[in-house]
């Protein structure tokens, strides 16, 4: 262990300083020169982005004694995870500035939990897991509570927590358990060691197992542990909601790759029915209640949930191909429902937060652009082809259908049409109706040209889906 | 003789009781709160009586961590519950229901 | 024009940019005053080129074999197995010279009455017209869903912002309608890429399959293709989609949309589950005739002119999945080929009869704002022109000899007599229903003394109106007069689908 | 000869294009002189087609124009197949239609849809040429739809008038009852011949004969025998046969010219011309011909009884034609085929002749038609008197009468039929049928003469001071017609019934040619008119104008006591049997019935309503009840995540 091998780490050690200096430089800030700051931290994820590109592996390293670990999937998370969180400081800033949130505090608390997420995804160790995951889980429930004269922040910000607090105490419960039946923390030493002893496959271990799935479970939002979600998406300022919907998806997936498969693949055959179970309860129950919903906010929350089944029955599969499906399911939900968050910030302004779906009424007549965007996004979460979300669907389908699911590849089919009347339904809002509001548009330039570029990003990755799914295969071929 | 079992009948007891107390409660939220430290105390107990059955420190050091965690979990967790107090006078958790459905 | 490489892309993405386009230029002016604008004539001179482009496809078509024609084939989603793969026979290139046909017409149509966002309006045309193209030319399972599903956008769109009263409600349920049924076409073809290792619909046509899976396969085709013909009892979402769609919605829609699923059928479920295809044959006919039978007497109670035009176009439709159904009770004998070629003769011919009754309809839409029969009568006394062309094509719904009506209709009921008495017996009933239907909305709207005031002060057709209408009578009676280049053109290609449906592959 | 071919059928096709769509630009007397023209060339090269095959010693010639399309082995082609039945078809039609094309500038003289109605009748001539020169079954049906939808419109010509536009679509509709047998009998022909070519199927005729086809489960019959009723159904359509009838009376609610043309000469004879035709499939279906005659016979009395309580002029010669077709076909099924496009040939002239009159008589009368308002018109109007006598008496087959050779003949044919030896009772029917027949159209049709032209005039004063002889264009038809209804019979009766005209287009069974019975006692025209007086059917029908002379000019007052008396029967006939009841209030009343269930319970209640608006909305509910579990307390998001791992655990104890 010399110290170049640390290198491998240094995507999150660039990190860490930077967000020491972006932590020094905002308490010389002043209000009005907050943009100051903004720049530093995107200056911040430009230097990880560096980082992460310069110090691309060739293959798996393995450092901090079997705790970390960088290999092309990492990479691709971490890349991709950085760039959300990017995504979401642009969309955000007008927001926070109009409505008198534009602290430093919002910066330094995502770029903590984005701390969180890259150490998730470069965990080898259920240890590791953990400080990343309570790194972000902290940072998010800060985030969720950083609107203090907002009740219903307040409120959900508590619920997020608690709830939050039992899973992560459940989690480690689990990891106590596994712990202590394979005598180690890290992942492939859990492996040798079930490998070496088949007996350990028991029990106690399965108990363990159980209480692992409530931590993956209820970080992705599957239900039955799912319940946070919508208030939270609902009560949390708008930037915050595109945040905790966007980046932190990528290392729930991670968390739940690094220990369903790098730790306990073998016990596939244990943990796949019950990743099922909330996988289908998932998508059901995500797709259903979000027909009625009013608020966008909320109805995009019961959509994850929809959504994240997806991902969970293409993880359930247990083939590399499954695996791969859910990683560009996952990456290919975020960036549309990155943009239809960015979306709903786009249309709020000072005091006014455009979070019910009747706000998008008559949207194409005040702009028919912003409108066109919205449906693309829309139709991608829908799943209609052209637009990616539909090679997710059809990638996880696929998957379900090699396993010899053929009623659970009909039973997903069904939902998705389900699934697609509200987002119909925001796009016959737009287009359709006639705008109560006819306020124009006001966010700079910048959010307009990003928010273009996601939008078109759902169509052209629709158009040419090949290298995406091909680099999916690859990094967990 | 007191055996690795018990310790993990007492933890799981605990972590029972932990869990009890957060479904049953429906007044205090700083009542909450203590659940969940009393949860991770649960997780802790777990670690200790592994690390001391395996011979292996890892979970010994496992729980430095948790308690660490649970310091800024704590932290963290008051904040909140003040801020919620300024906006509703009131931290009881059965009118923490404006969002539903 | 028949050596143009890469015929197909063009017509696929030359209207598509040619919408990308409009939406581009937007609105200039006043969208209101019907001279504003350059995108009329984008929109009008990108469908037109289009239609002469796609003129190649006929004159350069080899009429000999029954190979696909104007291949082009460069990978798309290597790591799926598929390809951007196109090619027409002589099954699908007079569909997409029927799209090409047709678009033009609904955008001469819709030249000054569409009032509201009229760049979008057309844009969504010209979009749909590409995708449409793709879905007829597409030899890659995958490339024909995404093109199949992405079409029911613009629709939505159209039926939605530029519909009638009741236009969400129709629009929503046509959408999802169309899209469950379509959605397990996705899973049958996600088996069968399982299976072959491809999306390659020539592929999955020579893969072996069992039974059971060709008849689980077969059930995803068939609730997607029934729903988009439609085919009794999913057909509901027509009349609601037709109603409230705007004019060129509904010549769509009916014109070429709905051929999609005809198209469906005999490109996929009979050549690549033939023994499904065969298990459930018995079904699609009983279907069929139940279309035939049981919506024409709906259709003769309709109090709405373009619901009745709607329930018509089901019961023709009923002709189609009926001569591509009795391939099997033909085993050995001659007449299958005769029975395909009388549906797809038929999806031609309704496409131009149906569009053109549905434009007659719009005609008297934009004069009186209203679609009920009663609200008119005697539209013959102010409107002679229009009400000769409306006779025709009344005629032409009804099956009269000379218009290209009958011509399917015929090659249908000689073919489905040859198979059962019965089923011609059913089916020939249509000469009786559809006369009635027609002729009695005909007679409603049409004769009589001038039933109110507004029929008085109509005015007859606009220049615009006369050369759509006169484009379309051309047709109807050039097909129906001499369909022998047409039918030519199907032969090769119906004949090998008829070999290909009568193996076994498993 | 094909060019001649082409010119006969395109002239009018050009000619009622030039009309209908420049008719503003050409002017009304463009537009009749242009179709004038044009028929009028079709019409001397058909006399010259006729001339050639007759006595020029031209061969029957089978040509295709173009193929229609070819599919699946089976042929679809448009051609001409020309032998004598054809040319003297295209003659009757051709001449008709001219005569009536002069008359109609008279008749439509202050019409706006002069050229309109010119274009029309244009298009009718194109399209019955097409029917009647067809080589094939296609084109047959082509030509026999053709027609119908110029009956259509020219029946709907005043599309402003209620009746007349009920009275088209009603017409339309009977025929395409007719015409769904006739393609079902198309089909037929196709799947035991695998052609539609005429020569072909007659050529394989035996085979067919030899096969059957099972119809209803187990019952085999014969497929000549499907084939030739499905057809024939087709002709009852349009030949008015019953029950398929209905249509016609209804139809002069038309312009009187087309009356004369397509629902007395020409169209309406389209059923019997294409039994003629089919000749040799007919021959071979004993069951087929039994139903032909019956139907004919059938057609022929009791139609001709609803003739005789009609007040409207026109209405009483509609009925007059359907028993003269009626007699036609009674002749086509006692294999009398000669005699039955013998009377359709003199019927085109004398009906022509009788409805044209008719529409002078109209003309004069301002358009009233109600012959209980005429009378004594003989002296205002002497040629249209004249040319009406001689049309009625040729219609009552008064002897030496161009009626007289074809009635008589056809009745000594059905006398002579085989049916006697084979089926007696049909033969009875036919027998009884056309000899009261004989009485009662002479009744009818003098009751008609007499009340328009003698007796009282009881027309108001107003129409009586404008009553004069109508034009020349009205009259010259008149009397162009009225001279081949004299003479023609006695002309033509011996080379077309006996002189073996119609050589290989007809085909007849030796055992059934009751015509070449007869021939064996022809002696000439003039024998067969001086042996008149000892037949039963000369006295039949001087009886019957003596009684319509007694009771219309005589007595007058006896037919009112006579309706009181049978009020019944009376009833009877003034309601058609009630045929329009049942097929307005029953058959199209059910339709509509049916219509109405299947879309308000099936299409609407049941798939709508139930399971497609029905599945959304129990989603719909679903939702709703779901989301309650989202009760907003943490304390149910706590317990969710403690049942959802008790579940777990429970499964992993239990059931892993």
């Amino acid at each position: 262990m010399d110290i170049t091998s640390f290198v491998a780490a240094a995507p999150e050690m660039t990190l860490l300083g930077a967000i020491c200096v972006v932590l020094l430089a905002d308490l010389f800030v002043d209000d009005d020169k907050r943009f100051i700051t903004f720049g530093l931290a995107l200056a911040s994820l430009a230097v990880t982005l560096w980082a992460l590109a310069a110090t691309a592996p060739e293959g798996r390293i393995v450092i901090f004694d079997g705790s970390y670990v960088s290999d092309p999937l990492s990479q691709v998370l971490k890349i991709a995870a950085t760039g959300f969180v990017a995504l979401s400081f642009i969309y955000s800033r007008d927001f926070l500035a109009a409505n008198g949130l534009h602290k430093g505090e919002f910066y330094l608390l995502g770029l903590f939990g984005l701390l969180g997420m890259l150490i998730m995804i470069s965990s080898n160790s259920l240890l590791t897991m953990y400080l990343g995951l309570e790194t972000l889980a902290l940072a998010q429930y800060a985030l969720v509570a950083i609107d203090r004269n907002n009740v219903t922040s307040a409120e959900s910000a508590m619920k997020y927590f608690i709830l939050g607090a039992i899973a992560s105490g459940g989690l480690l419960y689990g990891i106590s358990w596994v712990y202590g039946v394979t005598g180690s923390l890290e992942f492939d030493e859990i492996t040798a060691a079930i490998t070496a002893d088949p007996s350990l496959n028991s029990l106690p271990l399965w108990f363990g197992l159980a209480f692992l799935i409530v931590g993956i479970g209820f970080k992705f939002g599957a239900v039955p542990f799912h319940m946070w979600l919508p208030d939270v998406y609902q009560g949390a300022r708008s930037p915050v909601t595109l945040y905790i919907a966007s980046a932190p998806k990528l290392a729930a997936l991670a968390l739940t790759l690094r220990i369903l498969v790098d730790g306990l693949g073998v016990l596939h055959d244990t943990w796949a029915d019950m990743v099922m179970v909330i996988a289908v309860l998932s998508i059901l129950i995500g797709n259903i209640i979000a027909i009625v919903q009013t608020n966008i906010k909320r109805m995009l929350g019961y959509s994850t949930i929809g959504h994240v089944g997806f991902i969970l029955l293409a993880v359930f599969c247990g083939t590399a191909e499954g695996y791969a499906a859910a990683l560009f399911y996952t990456l290919t939900y975020v960036v549309a429902a990155a943009g239809a968050f960015g979306m709903v910030i786009l249309l709020s302004r000072r005091g006014y937060e455009a979070e019910n779906l009747a706000d998008f009424k008559g949207l194409n007549a005040r702009s028919p652009w912003f409108a066109m965007i919205m449906m693309f996004l829309m139709l991608s979460l829908a799943g209609i082809p052209p637009f990616i979300g539909f090679f997710g669907k059809l990638n996880a389908i696929s998957a379900v259908l090699d396993v010899g699911y053929t009623e659970l590849a009909v039973l997903m089919v069904i939902v998705s049409v389900i699934g697609a009347y509200y987002y119909l339904r925001v796009i016959w809002y737009m287009y359709f109706e006639d705008a109560e509001d006819k306020a124009v548009l006001q966010s700079s330039a910048d959010a307009r040209v990003v928010m273009s570029l996601n939008g078109i990003a759902v169509l052209a990755l629709g158009i040419a889906p090949g290298w995406l799914w091909a680099l999916c295969q690859q990094v967990l071929g | 003789m007191i055996g690795l079992q018990h310790y993990l009948t007492l933890s799981a007891m605990l972590f029972v009781l932990a869990i009890a107390g957060i479904v049953i409660n429906r007044r205090n939220l700083i009542l909450l709160l203590m659940c969940i430290e009393l949860m991770l105390l649960a997780v802790n107990f777990n670690f200790i009586a592994f690390s001391r059955h395996l011979g292996d420190e890892t979970g010994q050091v496992f729980v430095f961590f948790i308690l660490t965690v649970a310091a800024a979990e704590a932290a963290i967790g008051l904040a909140i519950l003040v801020v919620l107090f300024r906006n509703r006078r009131s931290i009881n958790v059965d009118e923490l229901n404006t969002m539903k459905g | 024009m028949g050596d143009i490489d890469n015929l197909l892309s063009i017509l696929i993405w030359l209207p598509i940019l040619g919408g990308v386009a409009l939406l581009a230029i937007g609105d200039q002016g006043d969208p209101r005053s019907s001279r504003s604008g350059t995108m009329r004539v984008v929109a009008l001179a990108v469908s037109l080129l289009t239609f002469l482009l796609s003129l190649g496809l006929y004159t350069g078509f080899d009429h000999t074999t029954a190979e696909m024609q104007f291949v082009e084939r460069i990978p798309w989603v290597p790591s799926l197995g598929a390809d951007y793969y196109l090619g027409v026979d002589g099954i699908s290139a007079p569909l997409i010279l029927l799209t090409t046909f047709i678009t033009p017409l609904v955008v001469i149509s819709a030249w000054e009455t569409i009032k509201t966002r009229p760049a979008q309006y057309f844009a969504a045309f010209l979009i749909l017209e590409g995708l449409m193209v793709g879905v007829f030319s597409a030899l890659d399972g995958l490339l024909f869903y995404v093109f199949w599903e992405a079409m029911l956008v613009p629709m939505f769109l159209i039926i939605g912002v530029w519909g009638g009263a009741r236009r969400i409600y129709a629009t929503v349920k046509f959408f999802l309608y169309t899209f469950l049924g379509s959605v397990l076409m996705l899973v049958a073809f996600i088996y069968l890429y399982r299976v072959t290792g491809s999306f390659d619909l020539l592929g999955f046509m020579d893969a072996p399959i069992g039974l059971t899976a060709q008849k689980l396969i077969f059930i995803g085709f068939l609730l997607a293709f029934a729903v988009k013909v439609p085919m009794w009892p999913v057909h509901t979402w027509l009349p609601d989609a037709h109603v409230e769609a705007p004019t060129g919605g509904s010549v769509i829609l009916a014109a070429i949309m709905l051929k999609m699923g005809g198209y469906g059928f005999v490109r996929l479920s009979l050549p690549i589950v033939p023994d499904a295809s065969a298990y459930f044959a018995g079904l699609m006919v009983a279907l069929s005739l139940i279309a035939v039978v049981y919506v024409g007497f709906v259709a003769l109670m309709q109090k709405d002119m373009k619901k009745l035009i709607a329930y018509s176009s089901i019961a023709h439709m009923g002709f189609v999945t009926l001569g591509f159904f009795l391939v099997w009770f033909l085993q050995g004998e001659s007449g299958a080929v005769l029975g395909i070629s009388g549906g797809m003769v038929q999806m031609v011919s309704h496409g131009l009869i149906s569009g053109a009754m549905f434009l007659c309809v719009g005609v008297l839409y934009d004069r009186m704002h209203s679609r009920k029969i009663s609200d008119y009568g005697g539209v013959a006394n102010t409107m002679p022109v229009f009400a000769a062309f409306m006779v025709l094509f009344a005629m032409a719904n009804a099956g009269l000899p000379g218009t290209s009506g009958f011509v399917g209709e015929f090659m249908v009921i000689v073919a489905s007599f040859k198979a059962n008495v019965w089923f011609a017996f059913f089916a020939a009933t249509t000469l009786v229903l559809g006369a009635a239907y027609t002729l009695w909305m005909v007679k409603r709207v049409v004769y009589g003394e001038v039933a109110n005031e507004r029929v008085g002060e109509l005015e007859d057709l606009k220049r615009r109106e006369y050369i759509v209408l006169g484009v379309l009578a051309v047709a109807v009676l050039v097909v129906g007069l001499w369909p022998a280049p047409l039918v030519d053109m199907m032969n090769p290609s119906i004949e090998h689908l008829v070999e290909q449906a009568v193996r076994s592959k498993y | 000869m094909y060019p001649y071919y082409l010119t006969i059928v395109l002239a009018p096709l050009f000619a009622a294009i030039v009309a209908g769509f420049f008719g503003k630009q050409i002017g009304r007397a463009g537009a009749h002189w242009i179709t004038i023209l044009a028929v009028g060339l079709s019409c001397l090269l058909s006399a010259y087609v006729l001339y050639q095959l007759y006595w020029g010693g031209a061969e029957p010639e089978n040509i295709s124009v173009y193929t229609w399309a070819v599919t699946d082995g089976l042929r679809m082609e448009i051609g001409f197949l020309v032998d004598r039945l054809t040319a003297l078809m295209m003659v009757v039609v051709t001449f008709v239609s001219l005569m009536v094309h002069i008359y109609t500038i008279g008749y439509m003289h202050d019409d706006p849809g002069y050229s309109r109605f010119f274009s029309y009748i244009s298009l009718f001539t194109f399209s019955m040429l097409m029917l009647v020169m067809s080589n094939n079954f296609l084109q047959l049906f082509f030509g026999w739809e053709a027609v119908g939808l110029v009956s259509y419109l020219l029946i709907g010509f005043w599309f402003k008038r209620e009746t007349a536009i009920v009275a088209n679509l009603k017409a339309f509709l009977v025929n395409r009852v007719g015409d769904f047998g006739f393609l079902l009998g198309i089909a037929a022909v196709v799947m035991f011949t695998g052609t539609l070519d005429y020569a072909e199927v007659f050529a394989s005729r035996d085979s067919i004969a030899a096969q059957s086809i099972e119809v209803f489960g187990g019952t085999a019959w014969n497929a000549m025998t499907v084939i030739c009723i499905l057809l024939f159904i087709g002709a009852m359509g349009k030949s008015a046969q019953a029950p398929l009838h209905v249509w016609l009376p209804d139809s002069m609610e038309g312009p009187t010219p087309i009356s004369a043309l397509i629902h007395a000469a020409t169209m309406v004879t389209a059923g019997i011309f294409m039994v003629a035709r089919m000749s040799p499939l007919y021959e071979l279906s004993e069951v087929a011909l039994a139903t032909v005659i019956v139907i004919g016979a059938i057609t022929a009395l009791f139609m001709g009884l609803l003739g005789i309580v009609q007040n409207d002029i026109k209405r009483v010669v509609a009925y007059s034609t359907l028993s003269q077709l009626g007699y036609m076909t009674v002749a086509l099924g006692a294999s009398a085929y000669g005699a039955a496009v013998f009377h359709l040939m003199t019927h085109a002239f004398f009906k022509a002749l009788l409805f044209l009159a008719a529409g002078s008589v109209i003309i004069a009368m301002h358009h009233e038609q109600d012959i209980r308002k005429m009378g004594g018109l003989r002296k205002y109007m002497p040629i249209t008197y004249w040319t009406s006598l001689i049309g009625t008496l040729a219609l009552i087959g008064f002897p030496g009468s161009s009626g007289f050779y074809s009635k008589d003949l056809l009745i000594e044919a059905v006398r002579d039929s085989h049916w006697l030896s084979t089926d007696a009772w049909v033969y009875w029917i036919a027998c009884l049928s056309v000899l009261l027949g004989v009485f009662v159209t002479a009744l009818y049709s003098f009751r008609m003469f007499f009340l328009v032209f003698h007796g009282k005039e009881r027309m108001d004063a107003k129409t009586r001071s404008h009553l004069h002889e109508t034009p020349a264009v009205v009259t010259v038809p008149l009397i162009l017609l009225a001279v081949p209804s004299a003479v023609i019979g006695w002309i033509t009766v011996e080379p077309i019934l006996f002189g073996g005209f119609f050589g290989e287009s007809i085909v007849v069974g030796e055992s059934h040619d009751a015509l070449a019975k007869l021939g064996e006692h022809w002696h000439g025209s003039l024998a067969l008119l001086l042996h008149a007086p000892v037949t039963p059917v000369f006295w039949l029908a001087v009886a019957g104008t003596a009684t319509a002379w007694y009771l219309y000019l005589v007595r007058p007052e006896i037919p009112g006591k006579i309706v009181e008396r049978f009020s019944s029967a009376y009833k009877l006939l003034v309601n058609k049997y009630y045929f329009d009841d049942l097929y307005m209030k029953g058959f199209a009343g059910a339709g509509r019935s049916i219509g109405k269930v299947l879309w308000e319970k099936g299409d609407q209640r049941l798939i709508d309503g139930m399971l497609v608006n029905g599945t959304a909305n129990s989603v719909g509910r679903l939702a709703g009840v779901l989301r309650q579990l989202q009760t907003g307390y943490l304390y149910t998001y706590a317990f969710a995540m403690i049942i959802g791992l008790t579940m777990f655990l429970g499964w992993l104890v239990w059931f892993r």
